[in-house]
């Protein structure tokens, strides 16, 4: 259906199953990759073909740039997609695909250069007319250049990485005592995690909302924006929830972000899917933060509310195809609400956690659509990212959307590690989120609860016995692993 | 037998007698008791109320209830016996254990340091996060098993403290 | 969110947790009912509350009229859903609900009982101006009656049960020998489905395709069409894919459809949802069928299309509410197509099957719903209805549908009992079926398939592979079924 | 040891050596193979080409394999001799099994019959449907088992043919 015909998928997890659907749905073979820590992921088995790249370690497999274009042109592919994180938005890694005569299914890397690096990105955005928040227009030289800054802009600032994005590389600096601290950890985390330790600073905007909308761009000149999503539910700068409409947002405010967002991608010569990210003020000022060069995680919600098949527009305007609709064709209907799932311990304050998936259950049903690579019997590697899996759904209004998405958590069950759920259970129940008033402090404001979850009458008494009962059962067997299976084939031919 | 149960912040006490029946703080229950996983998930119904139980994770004992998160315990009498004399002995030690495998990317204190609640005490990076961990209690480090560099298994023992008033 | 507050679900499987998710969101506790096969069922675990009304038997449980009346007050119920089957079109048990003092939701019992007279909905349909198959207006005295009427209006005929519905108790006659051995089966399956044996004839319409018209009305006047299925694929009555909108309909013929049936619903004085039948000819000549006065097995479809939610609808319109829209209002976007997986085997020929569910993975992502009430381990029981699941895609267009509808079955696993998958996935790519192109007598004339599926290289090593491996493992055991923990517990504690 | 296997219409012959070598028609294959369900689902990659195969039923052996059921066996050389005589023995001999368990509703043959091909033998109510089982092939009934009423298991006998000219 498209003029690519088969795509390496450089990625792991739930969004390269995501994308290998897509190839699915439009007729294109789809190529894994996958490292030694995710032999038996449910993205290699779902492809057509999959290729060992490589040790469990990041860097030497879903990051190894040549690794991933040689299996490409082994393979026979005509393109690559990056997904989110890992290589998606490494300039160098879009270069590399397109030297090797490859489609790169995102926008091309002098894009990605241009917009990843932060403070240009600040100086583009406010070329293109658009409010930034105060803070330096460069990388700060030091910590001393960092103090004269933030004295200037005046506290609480926000330490950023200047290569970075995701929430990695992140620090609220409340006060100048906390600034060498907090440099030090955030320009650590910045090397971790984009090769360089250059920050930047912003003033803090106090009881702001992470309103983001999404792009997509053609080869052609066409630049659509699709809608919103409030991002405001986050812990350590990491979204938890995502939601479209925002509460918050009515048409007018809409069309305004909307019009930025294309502004800022027209200047940037942008192509492809993207998502321009804004903080909304409480009395409604919006200031650019970054744009984010790639398919975002939560692009499920926008495509419960259009319709539309994001990745799959994505390899159409990749493969030189005009968009099939202009700005007025988008149709937005009712509500969507993703929640992620994450390996971490919610009660005991997202601590990151590890082990093997021992009963699964997803749910289903009217308006639930689920995202995941999971199974029983599943180890969660502790290299990568700590996603779960994605839940989101949609209704004919944010109230339908809630009631469904309560339902959708209250059939759920991932066993074996500790989950973000009981944060998701206590969050659609909390007036403030149900009122829709929230801002980026709510996780802090609202988490861990007061009191914990209570059980009443003969839901307590269950609870008793089953606990007596767990406590003398064996942690039970789950089959799974490389098998051995040709050795014991042959020990016990031996035998016979 | 009989077994000290907690249940989110409640304290029952569960007894089974020989029979095979079973009494909750000396009520006998007459539960209809499915197990629909081995050693994983039950379902009970009570007068009528249906439950589905999972245990999501065994230590801590973790159970969700209908869809609530609760954590629990149960403790048998003999169990409870041994370990009191444990218990007093150990007041005031703590275990700082790490919660997941990761690296330790800082280590804070050395051995001999008072430090204060809630006081960071090393880094552990896990999933491409860094992850301080602190101390429950105002305490002394009597031994420290932290490195930094080092690769740690969950639940590892990196730190043990005692407490300090 | 409706007057209603606690509802009895008398029905099993994947409709009685559809019900119950719809309870949910509406803010209602969901009353649960099991017979002893059903003791580990989802529905049971899922509901609020649940009692066991008697054993496996239909007749002794599902079907148990004053037991299932007793639940619902003894539970303190102010409604009662029915789902599909079983007694949701029992006029005598909609009149017990209502003399109980409860909302039965569905159509009161003077409607079921005019409509469920198959020859009686027959006159009303002519009356209301709609055609008829050429037939008996009532139903047949005896053997020597049926040699008549089918000698005038002339072979091919079709037998079908006068109290019938859901394809029991009909037979095809191609010629007057096979009349008596048709007679004696189609009156048996009809006295043991519907409790009595008449039968009425009607002349075959060959090449015509099965479309059904969804209504919904409520107590105030208004009746609404929301739209057509084509259910044309279907083995011996039994519906196998549906979907909307039907390839062969376009609009002219969808509203004259819709139309009739509106005509239809209000001359029987029809509340609540419901389904009127037809058959539609080569020539696009429209025949009235029956109307099935409950909720439909592919109510989904529908839903997918509308974007609303059948059974929420229904709540409102029993609790008095009026219909939330006009006609005007009803937005339809997409095409949408349910795939049934059943316990039968369709390479054998669609016999049904029975086993234990031994590994399940049910398909997500992209436009994908799936209605049902498995688990791995649970026995599938013989005593009821095979159907095990309902696949349901949604896309822009039917090829979209069509497409991410083959990529849900490819991604579909349900091991340990032989099912339909394979004729979905075999049908999906049949050229017939792709373009449209097929009526009631497609499975016939397309299943099975002349050539088994085929592997191709690697896949045919690897497949070897395994089926060696296959043969020496012994059957993995299924932790499942009533546990008798208590007594282990018991007999551990005298050993210590 | 050396399995005769059949799966689709395709006949391979697979020779697991003792070294845990896998060799299909004589061939060797470097397969990666990964059991992912213990005894229910492999996945199996060659050539980079990567197989997901999960047992569906295993009498009659159905495989999965990347969403195509296929039919398949595996039997090895020693129950293939063993097997063979009792082939030669009962060659032109039929049973009649319930395909499920179910409610026999009718029998339509008595003992010594001769029946044709696709004749229902008897008729077998399961699900609410009533099941026409049939004549593999023509053959005389040589013995009946089934018995109006009778409530039989999945898998038992309910008549015995020989196959005639």
């Amino acid at each position: 259906m498209t003029a690519l015909r088969k795509v390496l998928i450089a990625n792991r997890g739930e969004i390269a199953v995501r994308i290998i659907r897509t190839c699915r749905d439009l007729g294109m073979a789809a190529v894994a990759v996958y490292s030694e820590a995710d032999r038996d992921a449910l993205h290699v088995r779902l492809a057509d073909e999959a290729y060992l790249i490589g040790p469990a370690a990041p860097r030497e497999s879903y990051l190894a740039i040549d690794k991933l274009v040689a299996v490409a042109q082994r393979s026979g592919c005509d393109a690559v997609h990056p997904g989110y994180g890992f290589l998606a938005e490494n300039a160098d890694f879009a270069s590399a695909v397109k030297a090797a005569g490859l489609c790169f299914v995102g926008p091309p890397a002098g894009v990605q250069r241009l917009l990843g690096e932060k403070t240009r990105a600040r100086r583009l955005a406010a070329e293109a007319g658009v409010a930034v928040v105060e803070g330096t227009s460069e990388a700060l030289r030091d910590l001393a250049a960092a103090r004269t800054a933030a004295t200037r802009v005046g506290y609480p600032v926000m330490l950023k990485a200047a290569a970075g994005g995701g929430g990695k590389g992140m620090r609220v600096v409340r006060t100048a005592a906390e600034l060498e601290a907090s440099w030090r950890v955030a320009s650590g985390e910045a090397a971790g995690a984009f090769g360089t330790p250059d920050l930047f600073l912003e003033r803090l905007v106090d009881g702001a909302r992470h309103i983001e909308m999404q792009l997509i761009a053609d080869d052609h000149g066409n630049v659509v924006w699709l809608g919103e999503r409030d991002c405001s539910v986050q812990r350590r700068h990491q979204k938890l929830i995502e939601e479209s409409p925002g509460p918050s947002v009515d048409a007018a405010l809409r069309a305004r972000i909307g019009d930025a967002a294309v502004r800022i991608a027209r200047r940037a010569g942008y192509r492809n899917a993207g998502t321009v990210e804004f903080l909304v003020g409480e009395r409604g000022e919006v200031f650019f933060l970054e744009v984010n060069t790639r398919l975002q995680v939560e692009h499920p919600v926008t495509e419960l509310v259009t319709g539309l098949d994001l990745v799959a527009l994505q390899f159409r305007v990749a493969a030189g195809e005009r968009l099939p609709f202009t700005q007025d064709d988008v149709i937005r209907r009712g509500a969507a609400i993703e929640l992620r799932v994450t390996a971490e311990d919610a009660p005991g304050g997202f601590v990151p956690a590890s082990g093997t998936i021992a009963l699964l259950r997803l749910p289903s049903g009217p308006g639930v659509r689920v995202e995941h690579a999971l199974f029983e019997g599943m180890r969660v590697p502790t290299e990568y990212d700590p996603l779960l899996a994605k839940i989101v759904v949609w209704g004919e209004d944010r109230a339908t959307a809630l009631a469904r998405a309560r339902r959708a958590v209250r059939e759920t069950i991932v066993a074996g590690l500790p989950t973000s759920l009981a944060f998701h259970a206590h969050t659609l129940d909390d007036p403030d989120f149900v009122a829709g008033r929230y801002d980026t402090g709510f996780v802090a404001a609202h988490w861990p609860p007061a009191s914990p979850a209570e059980l009443e009458g003969t839901a307590l008494t269950a609870a008793a016995l089953v606990a007596v009962l767990a406590t003398r059962v064996r942690a039970s067997h789950v089959a799974n692993g490389v098998a051995t299976a040709w050795q014991r084939t042959a020990r016990e031919d031996a035998l016979r | 037998m009989r077994y000290e149960v907690r249940v989110a912040d409640h304290a029952l006490g569960v007894e089974i007698d020989t029979g095979g029946r079973a009494l909750v703080d000396g009520e006998a229950v007459a539960a209809q008791l499915d197990e629909i996983v081995r050693g994983r998930q039950w379902q009970v119904v009570l007068e009528g109320r249906t439950h589905e139980i999972t245990l999501l994770t065994r230590e801590p004992m973790r159970l969700l209830v209908d869809g609530r998160e609760v954590d629990a315990s149960a403790v048998d009498e003999r169990a409870l016996a041994a370990s009191r004399g444990t218990r007093q002995h150990a007041s005031g030690r703590h275990e700082l254990r790490a919660p997941m495998p990761g690296l330790l990317r800082a280590v804070h204190v050395k051995e001999g340091d008072i430090v204060e609640r809630d006081a960071p005490l090393c880094t552990l990076e896990a999933m491409k996060m860094e992850n301080e961990l602190r101390a429950p209690v105002r305490a002394r480090v009597v031994r420290l098993d932290a490195r930094v560099g080092m690769k740690v298994e969950g639940g590892a023992v990196l730190a043990v403290l005692s407490e300090v008033e």
